[in-house]
């Protein structure tokens, strides 16, 4: 552009005594970081992942430490690229491939599900495709219908690949550990509002204490992020963030929500949602992805096929339907809000 | 119809005024586009929020085609559409109420900057890398079986011509022997990634010989080279001689989107002295074709343009939330 | 193959006084051929549509009839032709594009989802994009994993094109006739064993009767295809027919089973099952594509939803979770049998 | 290290052998794959149920690219995958096996007759168009990384030269030197369509020029010429001199699968006469290569392995049905 403005790729990190902090990004980027120190066969592959350091930061430093041979900028040609992975995958490398937004998935999906989900599954577990494929979701900065989609239902409908979707720091980390040491192919999705990047809304949650060593968040187990009796809210990504900032509204009017951050889409930790539901009684699905027949749904059906009769109350926040607008009022009104998760709260203590 | 082999004087400076225009135009929209992203830099924040691709140093490209078109043939663009889509003739104001996400823009604010469509003109753009080529395909065809001379022009960057959606097009359109003339605009990079590094060849148009069209490139951003090869490909287009590739070496004057600090960029020096826009103006000076005072006026004009456009947008309703959820389909609700 | 054989294309139809009879895939092909001859902006275009007449038969007799410029076959490039179909339409023509199997997605699913199903609503509605992309879906004859799938779960969870999925002659007629005439793009999903093809395992629902004049079948609404008062079950397609058969069978001790077509996946028509639950208080969805983050996950949830005492018992009788195995053993092990839906009616039946 | 220029007879009589064992299994599979489909033909019946793509006519191309390759190459195939697998020295009954859906088979009798995975001779195969060829890019990368001089051929039909990730692999594979060998099988067919009405170029070899990388198209279905042209493209890939394109005018003797009456097919009535095998034995015959007793001994040997491997395939215990959801993951189950 015509005035450079130097950005800082993160936000600042403030130290606080014993506790280092780290935004997701730079989780993310030392999780590989340490997984390429251990292991020669690990990989990163992607647009713009080498001097950029990608675009959403998820692999900025990588190309000092370990050079072009191991950190590619590829040409945009995400089918070759991908199922290059795949092939070095299946030659016992662990190529960690970037795409750069989920929302480019419709060019390359073919060798996202139909090879790298499925070549261990048609080789009947003769060959394994230790592969982590990571792409960058989610809108609220006005990107449009192009480049703000979450689509985590998308892959999560799709048999072959565990689906992780982090929402901060600790977890960040931890999963891609987890997910580059796996033997099965993994899809880690980010979503840009939880990276931390110094030039997006700023989320205080995506700056946190991450510890120095490796160590991973088991695939497949979700977490409470708070305790509570009253409403039960199953969500994930940003939507986590959000949800806690209305059970902590919310909770001086004495009503308690529990928050429970799924993590993983596939496996998913059904136990975690019915022990929650079965204490509350009350669910509502909070998610950033297209409301129908997705995530929302899933988890609905998953507590009522286990037992109809738990749930006094249920509900949905989620995308109506209807592809990102692009005026910023318009996206804020499709987008599952702090105002429209409230909404949702009280109608279910209402009911 | 245009003589295709020598460019009269008036020619010449009607694409010095697009150039102008676009030009004039990204630099508005630049200023609009950090004037309120501060403290910091939030690209969510301000009247223009989202990603910012301006084509800056990209005016030949576009000045050479729109001199052949009219708004009856059809143009599709890329995530970078600004310059292409004034030297079309799309209007300015809807436009530019679709950068501000009014009521008024050409998508009523649901587009946006990289997903403009205009019906007048049959432009489109779209946000994904070679996927704006298959439209193209298609309003060609539509073209073909009425029976018109009319035809579409499918723009896009060098980094896009390794993607499997270029070389789709570029067969289908070949066979089928389609009025479509493909232009590769090559301005060195992609986002950060340098041309060395995503294409195996030094010339797309070379690769035209793989689909049997013919291909030429334009040296040294040449508006005037521009507007002959796309006259020439026009022309057999309108005359039923199939598809042509054109890639033209142009320049990014700016960062690929805003917010680009550029570390990576190792040309960056020697960038300003390139900008096309001067080096056309010094040259229509000199050979007369052009008068300081005709400069000023097409400058003063275009600024008259730009600002009532953006004058426009600033003033045009924001849509009502209410309807956020209206136009996913031109039939029925979903339920 | 060395000994040609000469198989007919469609099973012969049975004539019945009064009542013509046509296959499902003679069914799509008139209702293409009728729309061909009142409007000519219609045309059709894919692999192998013309000499071939279409894999699966939908679009035989066609290029006799229109010639190759209104029949066309393609190169296998499905963006660019599927592409090229979206700017047809977008300059007025209603293109019918044929994507052979639906398990292709994956090559040419940014043209679907981002702009035949987004262009609508990103122009604010001056641009309408009036296409059909039809395709053959799901398994049952050992075609393996790439070739036996459903995938209408992910079609129906991208928001902006219609969904249809026709189970029979009459309905494919109606609706392909609704889907060339819509302003809208209309995803049209036939499922190869509801085509009556005379090399595929027959199915006598796949030969039926159908008018001879133009009509539609309206898209958004579902069919109540047998009525029963004990158990609801919701599903689509080749299902319909195994559901039905299970009806049948179960009448005869007494059980009576509701089985709702649903026709449409998008827009869904909620109120037909809801309605149908109301009365049933148990609800079966039976569906061939994959299980989590499908179709029967947005079914079950759209009831409770709505209100989650209706339900006594719930369950799913879906593809679960797996690739399509090749093995015919294993592969009806994963599908979704008679026997296992007779299996879920009798557990529903106890709960 | 072979010589490239010259064969020698036993390496004649090897190719001779190769093909006929391709053959042999091909004219087996078919026996078996209609034994038992009829009253009529019901696709989905009998031992080997489903798609049937059967190759033969085009031994050539395998038994060419085989005779350079050892078990530590790589290959990737097509739909049409079973003369590439033979030639590259697959396990005839593990192979078999699997096409008759067995236990023992090369994936438990998951994959099928497309999709053949064996890690023994890093063989690989997809139903899907030309997607076969990104992972061979991603095998020959990871024998790059290892400073092996191992190579990867990645197989692909004249049809699939016009699907997105042709472009996209040739490109990629010469920009990053990857040792790769990409062979085109042009069988004149892309199921029904004829390749004139599928490809705006007469050769794909002319298509190499798109990537920089050395085109060479093989005519008359030669066996020597593929082994030619394929033994120096592997030597190139193996002195780490990058990707080639090969095409191969060759024949689809039989239908596109079995059940294909071809009514669509033009060209029928010469088929027979194009057959590659009695044409080879006749060359071989009248040059010395081979006696009459030889290309006995050759087509008993080769019915021995083929009946013996579709025997085993027979007797071998079909999966069982409670495992039909393992493997979907090497670690733990989906919950
Ligand atoms: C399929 C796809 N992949 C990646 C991107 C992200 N992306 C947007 S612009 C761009 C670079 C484009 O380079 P080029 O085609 O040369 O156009 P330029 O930006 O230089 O005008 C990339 C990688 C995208 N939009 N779509
Ligand atoms: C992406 C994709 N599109 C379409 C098909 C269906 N299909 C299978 S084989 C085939 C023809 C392939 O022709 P070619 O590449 O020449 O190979 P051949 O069958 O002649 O060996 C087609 C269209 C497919 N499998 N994958
Ligand atoms: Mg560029
Ligand atoms: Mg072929």
């Amino acid at each position: 552009m015509s005035t450079t403005i130097d950005l800082p790729a993160t936000l600042p990190v403030e130290p606080e005594p014993g506790r280092r902090k780290l935004s997701t990004a730079k989780a993310v980027s030392e999780a590989i970081a340490q997984q390429m120190r251990t292991d020669d066969g690990v990989f990163v592959m992607g647009e713009d992942v080498g001097a950029y350091g990608g675009i959403f930061s998820a692999t900025t430093g990588l190309l000092d430490e370990f050079g072009p041979r191991r950190v590619l900028d590829t040409p945009i040609s995400e089918t070759a690229f991908i199922g290059l992975g795949i092939g070095a995958a299946v030659e016992g490398m662990r190529p960690v491939v970037e795409l750069m937004f989920v929302d480019f998935f419709g060019v390359c999906m073919d060798q996202i599900y139909n090879h790298m989900a499925k070549i261990h599954f048609e080789s009947g577990g003769n060959v394994k495709v230790p592969m982590v494929l990571m792409s960058a979701t989610g809108g609220g900065y006005s990107d449009g219908s192009q480049h703000s989609q979450n689509l985590w239902g998308t892959f999560a409908h799709l048999p072959g690949m565990k689906v992780v979707v982090p929402s901060n720091p600790y977890d960040a980390k931890g999963l891609m550990t987890a997910a580059i040491r796996s033997d099965d192919p993994v899809v880690y999705l980010f979503h840009k509002g939880v990276m931390g990047l110094g030039w997006m809304k700023k989320n205080p949650r995506s700056i946190g204490a991450v510890p120095e060593e490796a160590y991973e968040v088991p695939i497949g187990k979700a977490r409470v992020a708070r305790e509570g009796s009253d409403v039960t809210i199953v969500t994930l990504s940003l939507s986590v963030h959000h949800s806690l900032d209305v059970a902590d509204k919310l909770a001086a009017e004495g009503i308690d929500v529990e928050v429970i951050d799924l993590r993983s889409l596939v496996p998913l930790d059904r136990d975690a949602i019915l022990a929650s539901v079965s204490k509350t009684g009350r669910l509502i699905v909070v998610d950033e992805d297209y409301q129908s027949f997705g995530v929302s749904g899933e988890v609905i059906a998953s507590v009522v096929e286990r037992d109809p009769a738990v749930l006094k109350h249920v509900s949905r926040v989620a995308v109506p339907d209807v592809p990102i607008p692009y005026a910023s009022v318009l996206e804020y009104a499709v987008l599952p809000t702090p105002a429209r998760i409230e909404a949702a709260v009280r109608e279910a203590m209402a009911s | 119809m245009v003589d295709r082999s020598t460019l009269t004087d008036p020619e010449r400076v009607a694409l010095y005024r697009t150039m102008v225009l676009i030009r004039t135009y990204e630099e508005a929209i630049l200023r609009e586009y950090h004037a309120d992203k501060s403290p910091g830099f939030d690209i969510g924040a301000g009247l223009v929020p989202g990603e910012m691709h301006l084509s800056a140093g990209q005016e030949p490209v576009a000045a050479g085609i729109g001199a052949h078109l009219s708004a009856d043939d059809a143009l599709t663009a890329t995530h970078r559409p600004h310059h292409v889509a004034i030297a079309h003739g799309i209007d300015l104001r809807a436009m530019t109420a679709e950068i501000f996400g009014r009521e008024t823009g050409l998508g009523r604010g649901r587009g946006g900057h990289m997903h403009l469509f205009d019906p007048a003109t049959h432009f489109s753009c779209s946000g994904i890398i070679a996927e704006g080529l298959p439209p193209a395909l298609g309003q060609a065809f539509a073209f073909q079986r009425a029976g018109s001379d009319r035809v579409a022009v499918a723009v896009t960057g060098e980094g896009a011509a390794n993607q499997g959606a270029f070389h789709e097009s570029l067969n289908l359109a070949a066979l089928w022997q389609l009025p479509v003339v493909f232009v590769v605009e090559d301005n060195d990079w992609g986002i950060s990634v340098p041309r060395a590094a995503s294409t195996s060849v030094a010339s797309n148009a070379d690769r035209a010989a793989a689909y049997g069209m013919p291909g030429v490139r334009v040296e040294d951003n040449s508006v005037e080279g521009v507007w002959q090869a796309v006259g020439e490909a026009v022309g057999r287009a309108r005359a039923g001689d199939g598809p042509s590739l054109i890639e033209v070496h142009t320049l990014r004057l700016w960062g690929h989107f805003e917010g680009d600090a550029q570390g990576y960029r190792s040309d960056l020096e020697g960038v300003p002295g390139r900008d096309p826009i001067p080096t056309y103006r010094d040259a229509l000076l000199a050979g007369g074709a052009l008068t300081e005072a005709d400069a000023t006026a097409i400058s003063a004009a275009a600024v008259d343009r730009v600002e009532d456009a953006i004058a426009y947008a600033k003033s045009s309703p924001i849509p009502d939330p209410a309807d956020a959820l209206a136009y996913v389909f031109a039939e029925g609700a979903r339920s």
